[in-house]
């Protein structure tokens, strides 16, 4: 049996759909923030161990409702969606030296990549992968960008601190695979 | 004729490239052997350029670079040389950790396929009402168009004069010059250009005369001050004419 | 525990958000009626036993997956307090961009912001900040938009001529002198 505070938190999970801010729903659930936690935990016990579809994401300082990936194949033909199509590798670059540098402008990614990148990071934008987060200071006012909620949920972080560590001082050989062509789904149809 | 077929690997730039290069050939990428990496380098752009690749201006400015480090290596002193490689160094290291980490991200897609859903949809009044103090509007004003408003296209007015203006056609002018010297009494040209509304006007009334000259409707007569124009039937009147 | 054409059909509700019709779950699920029929009870019943805060509503040959109407009040006020989000950065930005120059097109906001801005002005049209004030006389006919009296009432403003002045500076001024002094040909000066 849920809790009521759990009850509670999925009934505004599911009707935000939307990522929610904790701090939001802390401040319309009058719960403090531990009592929240508490209940999100209930509530994602619950679906787990009764074989529910549904999934409590946490992401960053929000929480959102998913369905678990199981049922993707079906739930894309009831939508009449198509299969996304891969990022690119290009994308992949771009989105990881903003996700690992963040906040940053599109000069500094231009700088590691070495080519001009105004095109990966609108459509990255697009995507919602990532989005604008302010301007520098700096002469020109140049715009930064940090990653989303949706980011993470993509690639199965729950916090920025999730990020996979990159092996700094790896020999050079392993980039042998890495040239290899390395392409993931796109979250398109799951902004939706 | 058959081209031979031979695909030549994608690279997402100059250090792509080079990162693959000193892979391929077990490179120290701490210590690059510049000399090699050059002729590796070049050549593998000639390749490009003899298979028709479009290649893109970075990596023909990557090798500039990479030959002017050769260049500045044989001299006597080492010191711009050394510089030189360790900033090329820094930029392959920070390149080949943005791979690693795309890669890593790579494996970590399982999210993608996540189902999520809209909002509830409430009738609800979306409209904004947060107070804020008027300075914001200017503060983000100044922030988006930048101190100096170098990011100002020109204001739309601007362009407002240069697509009202009449367009005013030689024939026209044509016409009503002819209709005007129907009268009889010639007209001084120097009155005729200054009572001219606008520069196109001008150039117009101009050019209306010219073309009535040319096909014989109207004469001109006198210089200076009193050059005149008459249509072409006085002057078949006026014995006096020239 | 849900059984496995239960989880589906709650992945499949949830995913579609909006009523789903009988024959078209059937045809994607495979599932005779009678069997999704089940399921959808099977889902209900769990619903209620458990205590959830969701619920399968059946309307007429439709289905439909919503939160019990005993959270409605809390529900309203989260989805309320999004509208009430502050406005980010890049929106007031573009507020701004078009506040300053109105009527103005989405290409121009576009080329003072140097990125797309087509979100940002739909948010704030959703928000009722700026709204749509006719079409330019240009190819492709292009839509301005000005801001609204809510705009004028958000920023404290009585008039649009109550805008805080933008500070003169050199380069302003100097524009200003090099029109003056063109006593040249009809719309030159305004190219410069």
């Amino acid at each position: 049996m849920l809790s009521k505070n759990a009850a509670l938190v999925e009934a505004l999970l599911f009707a935000s759909g939307e990522p929610a801010e904790i701090s939001r729903l802390c401040a319309v659930t009058l719960l403090e923030e531990d009592v929240l936690a508490a209940a999100c935990d209930e509530l994602q016990t619950f679906y787990e161990t009764s074989g529910s579809a549904l999934t409590v994401l946490r992401l960053g300082d929000q929480y959102q409702l998913a369905a678990r990936t199981d049922y993707s194949q079906t739930v894309r033909a009831l939508l009449e969606k198509k299969k996304n199509a891969p990022l690119s590798s290009a994308a992949l670059e771009v989105l990881a030296v903003i996700a690992y540098n963040q906040p940053v402008t599109k000069a500094f990614v231009e700088q590691v990549r070495g080519v001009d990148c105004s095109g990966v990071i609108s459509t990255l934008c697009v995507k919602g992968l990532i989005e604008e987060t302010g301007r520098l200071d700096l002469p020109g006012k140049p715009l930064t960008y940090g990653t989303t909620a949706n980011f993470l949920r993509c690639f199965g972080l729950s916090d920025l601190s999730d990020l996979p560590d990159i092996p700094r001082n790896e020999q050079t050989e392993s980039l042998k695979e890495i040239n290899k062509d390395s392409s993931v789904l796109d979250g398109q149809e799951t902004l939706l | 004729m058959e081209k031979p077929l031979y695909k030549t690997e994608v690279f997402e730039g100059p250090l792509d490239l080079l990162l693959f290069l000193i892979s391929k050939h077990k490179l120290n990428i701490n210590d690059i052997p510049i000399f090699e990496l050059v002729e590796q380098y070049t050549a593998y752009v000639r390749k490009m350029q003899d298979e028709d690749l479009d290649i893109a201006s970075e990596f023909l400015e990557m090798a500039a670079r990479l030959v002017y480090i050769k260049t500045v290596s044989l001299l006597p002193v080492q010191t711009e040389a050394e510089e030189l490689k360790k900033e090329l160094t820094g930029e392959l290291i920070e390149y080949r950790d943005c791979k690693l980490a795309a890669q890593k991200l790579s494996v970590r897609t399982e999210g993608f396929d996540l189902t999520t859903r809209r909002p509830t949809v409430l009738l609800r009044d979306t409209t904004y009402d947060r107070i804020h103090d008027s300075a914001d509007i200017l503060n983000a004003y100044l922030q988006a168009a930048g101190k100096n408003f170098r990011r100002m296209p020109p204001p739309v007015d601007s362009f407002r004069r240069i697509v009202a203006s009449k367009i005013i056609s030689v024939g026209e002018k044509m016409k009503e010059l002819v209709m005007f010297l129907s009268g009889g009494k010639p007209l001084r040209f120097r009155t005729y250009l200054k009572t001219a509304g606008s520069r196109s006007d001008l150039v117009a009334r101009f050019l209306a005369v010219l073309e009535l000259c040319k096909s014989k409707q109207i004469t001109v007569h006198g210089d200076g001050e009193n050059f005149s124009i008459r249509s072409r039937r006085d002057k078949e009147a006026l014995p006096d004419a020239q």
